[in-house]
């Protein structure tokens, strides 16, 4: 069971305070979208063995989402950062590349 | 008013440590920029300042807790709940704020004793020992939502009153004579 | 390949068991094949077998990164049932469980395939409304199932607690047929019955790269060495998203943890199978003794076999609730597989972006029962190009077209 | 076969010889003293059968003195209280006790399923595989006959009448082991300040050394290693940072260093009012895995024949509990090791006819101390055969270079005590992901250090010291727990000789009698033909043999397996690998992972303000979610259809209230709220007028509807939003979902405020009436129009009053805070009377809405219906841009005009449709299925209008009024004609009034 540190409230909370939310950054495509851009934004997903950027709510706390950046597979985490972003933020890139220096990018 | 009852109507349980549904409590719910000068005043005008973050601070018989970082809750007499509400949103008028009588959405138990901490510790994934003092820390308990901090004696704990005998039922459990953890 | 029977048993016996042979080859890699199938999973294996047997196509090699069957089709609950809502689901399950039924004999091995009952618990007027609405459904798919009341329930699982204090057992969907199957046996059994038709079942062998020109895969490089094929199977389960890379394409699937565990043994205390889907458990026991017990998927992607400890306690929680003898009984171990869920919970069996790739996932929580049935739907995707009546509408366009089968309506869960 | 009483006078370091207790053993009175296991009690009375193998029913002794026993398995308890499969190594004597061996029949000294011990030729390992697959003989002959005499210990039947708990806790650092490695760990990080815990499995600290030293005469820092755990331990209590638990075994370690732990708490004390058992969820900064090493035994031909023993668990029933296994004992060894066993054997008066040492020179130290007590040392000899058949009545003794078939000797003893070495427990270690490196020179597993298991932030959250580390020399022991270790005396070791079968040329007939996995009766040749045949990964080898998946989880035998599984395959060991460690290190019960959920706390139930009233009127419960909601309140003997129709007509008669506080009510507020809502509800709420209401419909992204609800305009800027019973949570988190992630810069406050208000549906022809009765606001047609609200003074009560229906007559919906929930209902109850007005439940509410067409969340909806499907296309707004699920119906299957839409349904005999009942079409499908047009969503038999009425989602529907289709449930068909879904007051009219 794994346990994130929400960015928000600055709790370390584990899996149980925390709903999960699927793949992060996720771009909504509306009702001019094509069908093909409606389908990949609903379904197709990257779906990583390695880096994940996915979405949690601090449910059982101060109710806010945030985004981890984890390892699917070590469960390593390399940080987290409030939901209100369209991308990762700067740093934790570089962490991430630090960490992993094959590690392909996050989009 | 008097036909007002509370979840549990002041149920009691002396096990390890003393359990009380402590009765009718007034609850506050403030959602706004907990930055802006306006809230600062608005909550000046009860003696109180807004607290940081997860910290409940008190004056006189209000007490402060900071929920999310939009969101306080402010706990005073039942019976003072309906004016504030009031003022606070009336003295928040201009800004984009909500403030709500929640009085009746939760319960809330007084935890009491040397070893109230241990009750806790057997239902909520919290490092009991390192919560200081002045923190509120939203949580669970077993299987519902809750949020406690330390007061003079112990820990109250407010949950939501729907589950308020779910709740009792586990704080019993918990401090079972004899069934101290240490 | 020697046939195995009790006589053959009887003759190996006076000689010390020292004259059986290998159940499967371990060949050397050819530098081509007709098909490859990746993945000697359930369903990779079962679909090379019956590309064999169906179709005669026996120029096949089934690809395997580690050990077969150690995927998901080696660490599943067992449970075997066809009483699916949607039309499209119960014609594919009930194709495997019927195939189920003469399996062994076919194969010549001993899958243990056990029709012991299935039940799935009512204990919420919302779920006899979906399992009635399952029987009414099964009735015209030709498919048997029946609801039965709750003393029927409690004559086939004397242990239960009907009147639980929250959520009493107001019924539940029986399918006699329904049962379990010894997992190993299946993948073992299928791998015995491709090697006998002379294909290679290639382990510890990772596809780590797939080349195609033009739109079409002429070959894979693997950890043991580049080999080519004229089709390309992708049957990997958990590992389909990144198969799919490779590849070049996205698929509507995430791979999570789903746990099992089991019980120390002990002597018969429950005949059939039983599934409580509002408390989230699911409860069987072996013909060795322990009690096989499935629980909740994390709900986040997870590649590590092992999952969130909570689903545990839950699982446990309801299943004593429901079954309060099994209280004293202890967990012996408990371990996670990698399911691929789909948008929709059911699974795809599909031709894909690149015109000679066909892919077979999303079985998700659900698909050791679907082994045979997707193996000959596969086969014959793969040997005809297009899918066939079984595989028609589990092809990728639905996400597109919003055409979706959803099985959760029903039940709650698509185990 | 004859008893001995194998007590020994004096010593027994962990027994209070002060203090006598019995306990039962199938039926005998078993002597013991409070620290006795019921393996040393049992083996003190001379007990050496105590269990039958799973496969062959072989009698068998116990082998170990812990966690690793295989064979030792009893039934403890009785009754409710009957616990299977407990070791008697690691289960504590009490004073009476209950305890019963099992999986034999019909004793255990004579046990007729032990046929399958003479049939264990024609059963190796996978004989099932082979056969059985004639007709149906599998499931109804075979299967059955398999199942009964396989599993060990009786089912228990009865519910557990005892408790358990959980607890929490977080600590810097967990040492997992109480031996000396584990205690040198908590100091060294106790001193240091660390918030450290100790946590040991079994009653007792000091581990091994302790014993060792009866042996050796070790030392740490000059004391004796029981002194210096003393001193230890005084010191470690003494610190408050360090907590010291005992009979707390740590069951698993999982991801981000999650490690689970389970105490024994009451085990001993049955009927206490105590949790029996205690589960604790622990989080570390760094776990240090310090819980020793297993012995090996060897594989020799007849090796689990009861009397064989590893050489430590020797030592320790002699040490321990003053307890001698024989009066003769033999050793075979291939280590220096099992020479302590010799020499606590002798200092005890138990003769040592002979040591087989499998090695050809042995000569250290250890060595030299017994040759020097007169010990005949047989190097390079081994064991051809185990005389006696209950129990060890001597060995035939053979050279280990042989085929074993020439028997040199007979030595009479009466035990046999082998070891092949020993592992570190690196079970914890492997959980979640550290890796092992096989030693040769020492000839174990031990864990990688350069591989650890990783935590949360990518560097390592384990590490093994002692032992476990594969430091088995206790000065190298505790050197690697501490940095500034202790002074160690400690005798030198030769090297071990890894030996994986004796004698060394052993033909087939012998392997099949050298047992490796002891419970599941998997022999050397079981491995030996799963190689051959093909199952070559340890893996398969595992499955197709079942070694190492007995209940000790290969912890006994499943290196040696490993070991003969490489040789077989040629391939060195580390090419073959272990299997996967996987959680509990031992079994922990379930009651303790249910931990406190059980009875009234199994699950949180949500109680309404009026739940007691509903209770003490005899309402039937129905569960929505976690909410509990009266179905119907049924008198005496009165069957629920009766109360249902009695609820029904009162409200079209007169006046029937509803309990309608679980309904959601979320509110919505901002500058930005309007807009938000457009997005969020498919049909328009921004042009809702303040004091107005207005039913509107949600859809998920995918089209598919969600929920529904009347939305009630509270002031400019704030909406109040009413969800389901089972929506308002779900709906309010999809809305903060959407406000947070998606529209993040929108200015708009949502709260859940569902639980701080109690509300009463109030609906009849009379339902005016009875709030005029109360007295306050004006609630009259022209004052609060249908679809409208007011607030104030009700009755005294602050009241928000909603005109809405859900019934299709005139009804209220008022609302006030929860705590004068019950006020206001029993106020109204005492207006109501007047009007003979009755509470109504959920399946009346159903009932009236249905004859209304109203839909129904789940009834209608499943998930993958969407508004059009029901009619709700006018719920759709067309002016607006976007909305959530708008993009999704213009996909192909959406959009299809050829979908299954929403009607109403009559038989045409009146009768009730079977609910869920589905209508066929003609033909079959290409899969054989028959085709079908239509399915019943809701059915029932309506009082009003005296008939049945149904609601189904049918091909075309609305286009084909008047028509006939056929319904098909229950294996019946039923002929209905469709109609529209509006059955009673069509026109609406008695709403408006
Ligand atoms: C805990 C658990 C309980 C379950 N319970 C049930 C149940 O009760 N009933 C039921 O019907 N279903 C159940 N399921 C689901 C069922 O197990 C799976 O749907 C089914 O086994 C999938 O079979 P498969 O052949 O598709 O996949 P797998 O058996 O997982 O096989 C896929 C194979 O592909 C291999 N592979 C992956 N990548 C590569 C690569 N790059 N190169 C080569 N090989 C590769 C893998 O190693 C693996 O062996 C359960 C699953 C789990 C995890
Ligand atoms: N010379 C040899 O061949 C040899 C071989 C093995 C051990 N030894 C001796 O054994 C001693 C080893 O000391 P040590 O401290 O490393 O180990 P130990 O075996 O003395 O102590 C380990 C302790 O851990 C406990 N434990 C194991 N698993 C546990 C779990 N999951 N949860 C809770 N407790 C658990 C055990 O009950 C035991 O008390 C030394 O004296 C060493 O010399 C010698
Ligand atoms: C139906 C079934 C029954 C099992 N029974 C046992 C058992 O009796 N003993 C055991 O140790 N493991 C048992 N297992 C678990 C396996 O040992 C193993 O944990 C599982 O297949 C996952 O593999 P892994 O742990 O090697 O990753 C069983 C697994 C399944 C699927
Ligand atoms: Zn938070």
């Amino acid at each position: 069971m794994l346990r994130l540190t929400c960015p928000h409230c600055g709790v370390t909370a584990e899996e149980t305070e925390l709903t999960p939310g699927g793949e992060a950054h996720l771009r909504r495509a509306g009702p001019d979208a094509t069908d093909a851009e409606f389908e990949s934004y609903l379904f197709a997903r990257k779906n990583p063995k390695g880096v994940v950027f996915e979405r949690w709510r601090h449910a059982h706390g101060c109710g806010k989402w945030f985004i981890a950046a984890r390892h699917s597979v070590s469960w390593q985490v390399f940080g987290t950062y409030p939901a209100q972003t369209t991308e990762p933020p700067a740093d934790l890139i570089e962490t991430i590349r630090a960490a992993i220096p094959t590690w392909e990018g996050w989009q | 008013m008097s036909d007002m009852v509370s979840a549990l109507n002041g149920a009691r349980f002396e096990g390890f440590a003393e359990i009380t549904e402590t009765g009718l409590c007034g609850m506050v719910q403030i959602r706004a920029d907990l930055a802006s000068a306006g809230l600062a005043q608005a909550l000046g005008g009860l003696g109180l300042s807004v607290p940081g973050r997860r910290a409940i601070l008190s004056a006189g018989d209000l007490e402060l807790g900071w929920m999310s970082p939009d969101e306080l809750m402010l706990f005073c007499p039942r019976d003072r709940a309906a004016a504030i509400t009031q003022q606070l949103a009336q003295a928040l008028g201009g800004e984009h704020a909500m403030v709500l009588d929640v009085s009746d959405a939760r319960v809330r138990f007084s935890i009491r004793g040397e070893k109230a901490d241990q009750v806790l510790m057997k239902l909520c994934p919290v490092d009991l020992p390192t919560l200081p003092q002045g923190e509120i820390r939203r949580t669970r308990a077993a299987q519902t939502a809750v949020a406690f901090w330390r007061v003079d004696g112990g820990l109250d704990l407010i949950a939501f009153r729907s589950v308020a005998g779910y709740v009792m039922g586990l704080l019993k459990h918990s401090a079972r004579p004899g069934a101290e953890l240490f | 390949m020697r046939r195995y029977s009790v006589f053959a048993i009887a003759r190996e016996a006076m000689r010390y068991h020292e004259g059986w042979e290998r159940a499967w080859p371990a060949p050397t890699p050819k530098p081509r094949y007709d098909v490859i199938v990746v993945g000697a999973g359930g369903h990779g294996l079962a679909t090379a077998y019956y590309l064999g047997k169906n179709f005669g196509i026996t120029n096949v090699a089934v690809i395997e990164k580690g050990w077969l069957g150690g995927g998901n089709t080696g660490r599943n609950t067992t449970i075997i049932r066809s009483n699916y809502l949607q039309d499209p689901s119960s014609a594919i399950y009930e194709k495997a469980r019927s195939l189920y039924e003469g399996l062994s004999r076919d194969l010549n091995y001993n899958v243990m395939f056990s029709p012991r009952g299935l039940l799935m618990l009512a204990q919420t007027e919302h779920e006899v409304r979906g399992y009635k609405r399952t029987v009414n459904a099964n009735d015209l798919q030709g498919i048997e199932t029946r609801w039965i009341g709750p003393q029927e329930v409690k004559d086939l699982v004397p242990m239960i607690n009907l009147h639980g204090p929250r959520y009493p057992v107001l019924g539940a969907l029986l399918q006699e047929r329904g049962g379990t199957a010894r997992h190993d046996a299946v993948a073992w059994g299928y791998a015995r019955g491709c090697a006998a038709m002379g294909m290679h079942i290639l382990q510890n062998c990772e596809v780590t790269a797939i080349r195609s020109e033009n739109g079409q895969v002429s070959e894979v490089e693997t950890t043991r060495g580049t080999i080519g094929c004229k089709k390309l199977a992708i049957v990997v389960a958990g590992h389909s998203s990144v198969m799919a890379e490779k590849a070049g394409f996205r698929l509507p699937v995430e791979s999570m943890a789903l746990q099992a565990l089991v019980s120390e043994p002990i002597k018969p205390m429950i005949d059939v199978v039983v599934m409580a889907n509002t408390v989230h458990g699911y409860l069987s026991q072996s013909d060795k003794g322990e009690l096989v017990i499935g629980g909740g998927t994390d709900g986040f992607v997870n590649y590590s076999q092992r999952g969130s400890w909570q689903h545990v306690e839950e699982t446990i929680r309801a299943l004593i609730e429901t079954f309060p003898p099994i209280s004293r009984l202890r967990m012996l171990r408990q371990w996670g597989g990698i399911v691929d869920m789909t948008g929709d919970r059911s699974p795809i069996l599909s031709k894909t972006p690149v015109g000679n790739i066909f892919i077979n996932c999303g079985w998700g929580t659900g698909g050791f029962k679907a082994i045979p049935g997707s193996g000959w739907a596969m086969a014959e995707l793969v040997a005809n190009g297009e899918p066939g009546p079984l595989a028609a509408d589990f092809g990728l366009e639905r996400f597109r077209e919003g055409r979706f089968i959803d099985e959760s309506v029903a039940a709650g869960v698509a185990h | 076969m004859t008893r001995r009483i194998t007590r020994l006078d004096r010593g027994g370091r962990l027994i209070d010889r002060a203090r006598d207790i019995t306990f039962c053993f199938d039926g005998r009175r078993i002597p013991a003293h409070p620290g006795d296991t019921l393996a040393s009690a049992l083996l003190g009375a001379g007990h050496v059968l105590q269990g039958r193998s799973f496969k062959y029913h072989r009698p068998r002794g116990p082998v170990a003195a812990g966690a690793e026993e295989p064979n030792a398995l009893v039934t403890l308890g009785g009754r409710a209280r009957m616990e299977p499969d407990l070791r008697t190594t690691t289960t504590e004597a009490f004073d009476g006790a209950e305890a019963r061996s099992q999986n034999r029949w019909p004793g255990l000294g004579l046990d007729l399923l032990a046929i399958n011990d003479r049939l264990s030729a024609f059963m190796p390992a996978g004989f099932y595989y082979k056969t059985f697959m004639a007709g149906r003989s599998w499931e109804k002959l075979f299967e059955p006959i398999i199942r009964r005499s396989a599993g060990l210990g009786p089912a228990p039947t009865e519910a557990d009448p005892d408790s358990y708990e959980q607890a929490y806790a977080f600590a810097d650092v967990i040492i997992v082991g109480g031996g000396v490695a584990g205690l040198a760990a908590a100091l060294e990080h106790g001193r240091a300040g660390a918030r450290v815990w100790v946590l040991e499995q079994t009653p007792h600290w000091g581990g091994r050394a302790v014993v060792d030293a009866e042996a050796d005469g070790a030392t740490i820092d000059g004391l004796a290693p029981e002194a210096w755990v003393k001193a230890a331990l005084a010191e470690l209590e003494a610190l408050p940072n360090v907590t010291l638990r005992t009979r707390m075994l740590a069951a698993g370690l999982h991801d981000h260093a999650h490690l689970i732990a389970l105490e024994s708490v009451a085990d001993t004390t049955p009927g206490a009012d105590l949790p029996r058992q205690r589960l604790w969820r622990m989080r570390a900064g760094k776990v240090i895995v310090a819980a020793g090493a297993l012995e090996r035994p060897l594989s020799f031909p007849g090796n689990d024949r009861p009397g064989v023993m590893l050489a430590s668990a020797v030592r320790d029933y002699i040490v321990n509990w003053a307890v001698s296994p024989g009066k003769r004992i033999v050793i075979l060894t291939n280590n220096d090791d099992a020479y302590r066993t010799a020499l606590v054997a002798l200092d005890a008066g138990i003769a040592i006819p002979a040591i087989l040492d499998l090695r050809k020179t042995p000569n250290g130290p250890l060595v030299q101390a017994v040759r020097d007590r007169g010990v005949r040392i047989l190097p390079g000899h081994s064991i051809a055969k185990v005389l006696g058949s209950k129990q060890v009545k001597g060995i035939a003794l053979c050279r280990h270079e042989s085929r074993g078939e020439a028997w040199l000797e007979r030595i009479p003893c009466d035990a046999v005590a082998m070891s092949g070495g020993w592992s570190p427990t690196v079970h914890l270690w492997s959980h979640c992901g550290g890796k092992l490196a096989w030693d040769t020179e020492a000839a174990f597993f031990a864990p990688d250090p350069d591989k650890p298991p990783l935590g949360a932030d990518g560097k390592a959250m384990a590490q093994c010291v002692g032992a476990a580390a594969g430091a088995l020399r206790l000065d190298a022991c505790l050197a690697s727990a501490m940095s500034a270790a202790p002074q160690v005396e400690t005798p030198a070791e030769e090297p071990i000789q890894p030996v994986w079968v004796t004698p060394a040329e052993a033909g087939p007939h012998l392997r099949a009698k050298m047992w490796l996995d002891f419970q599941n009766d998997v022999k050397v040749s079981d491995i030996q033909l799963a190689a051959r045949e093909g199952y070559q990964s340890v893996e398969h080898a595992k499955r197709y043999t079942t070694l190492g998946m007995a209940t000790d989880q290969g912890k006994l035998s499943n290196i040696n397996g490993l070991a003969i599984l490489s040789q077989a395959l040629d391939q060195p060991i580390p090419a073959t690998g272990t299997t996967t460690f996987r959680p509990p290190y031992t079994p922990i019960g379930f009651g303790a992972i249910a931990g406190e959920a059980r009875g009234e706390i199994f699950q949180p139930l949500r109680r309404t303000a009026m739940d007691a009233w509903h209770e003490d009127q005899g309402a039937h419960w129905e569960p929505v979610g976690q909410w509990r909601r009266p179905y119907c309140y049924p008198g005496k003997a009165e069957p629920h259809s009766a109360a249902i129709e009695r609820e029904v007509l009162a409200v079209r008669n007169s006046v029937g209230m509803l309990d309608a506080s679980t309904l959601g009510k979320i509110i919505v507020k901002g500058p930005d709220a309007g807009r938000f809502l457009d997005m969020i509800y498919t049909n328009m709420m921004s042009t809702l007028a303040v004091g107005k209401c207005r039913y509107g419909l949600m859809c998920s992204e995918n089209g598919f509807l969600m929920d529904d609800g009347v939305v009630a305009r509270l002031s400019e800027d704030t909406w109040l939003c009413h969800t389901t019973t089972g929506g308002a949570e779900a709906i309010h988190a999809h809305m903060e979902d959407w406000l947070q992630c998606e529209w993040w810069d929108w200015k708009v406050w949502t709260a859940n405020v569902t639980e701080a208000y109690a509300q009463v549906a109030v609906a009849g022809p009379n339902a005016r009436k009875v709030l005029e009765a109360l007295g306050g606001v004006d609630v009259s047609r022209e004052a609060l129009p249908h679809m409208s609200w007011t607030a104030g003074p009700l009755g005294g009560f602050d009241a928000r009053i909603y005109r809405i229906s859900f019934s299709g007559e005139l009804g209220f919906e008022i609302a006030v805070p929860t705590s004068q929930g019950m006020a206001l209902w029993s106020r109204l109850l005492e207006a109501g009377k007047a009007f003979d007005i009755r509470p109504y439940g959920t399946e009346a509410l159903h009932v009236l809405r249905a004859e209304k067409g109203f839909i129904m969340i789940g009834d209608e909806t499943d998930g993958t219906v969407i508004p059009q499907d029901l009619g709700l296309n006018w719920a759709l707004s067309k002016k607006k841009a976007d909305f959530l699920g708008k993009r999704a119906h213009q996909r192909s299957f959406m959009a299809s005009p050829d979908r299954w839409k929403l009607v109403g349904l009559e038989s045409l005999d009146g009768s009730v449709i079977p609910e869920c009942a589905i209508a066929p079409a003609p033909g079959e499908n290409a899969n054989r299925q028959r085709n079908t047009q239509g399915r019943i969503t809701s059915s029932y038999y309506s009082p009003t209008l005296k008939r049945g009425i149904a609601m189904g989602l049918v091909h075309n529907g609305p286009d084909r009024m008047g028509e006939e289709i056929i319904f098909n449930a229950d294996g019946k068909e039923v002929t209905a004609r469709i109609v529209s879904p509006v059955f009673y007051d069509p026109k609406g009219e008695k709403l408006d009034v």
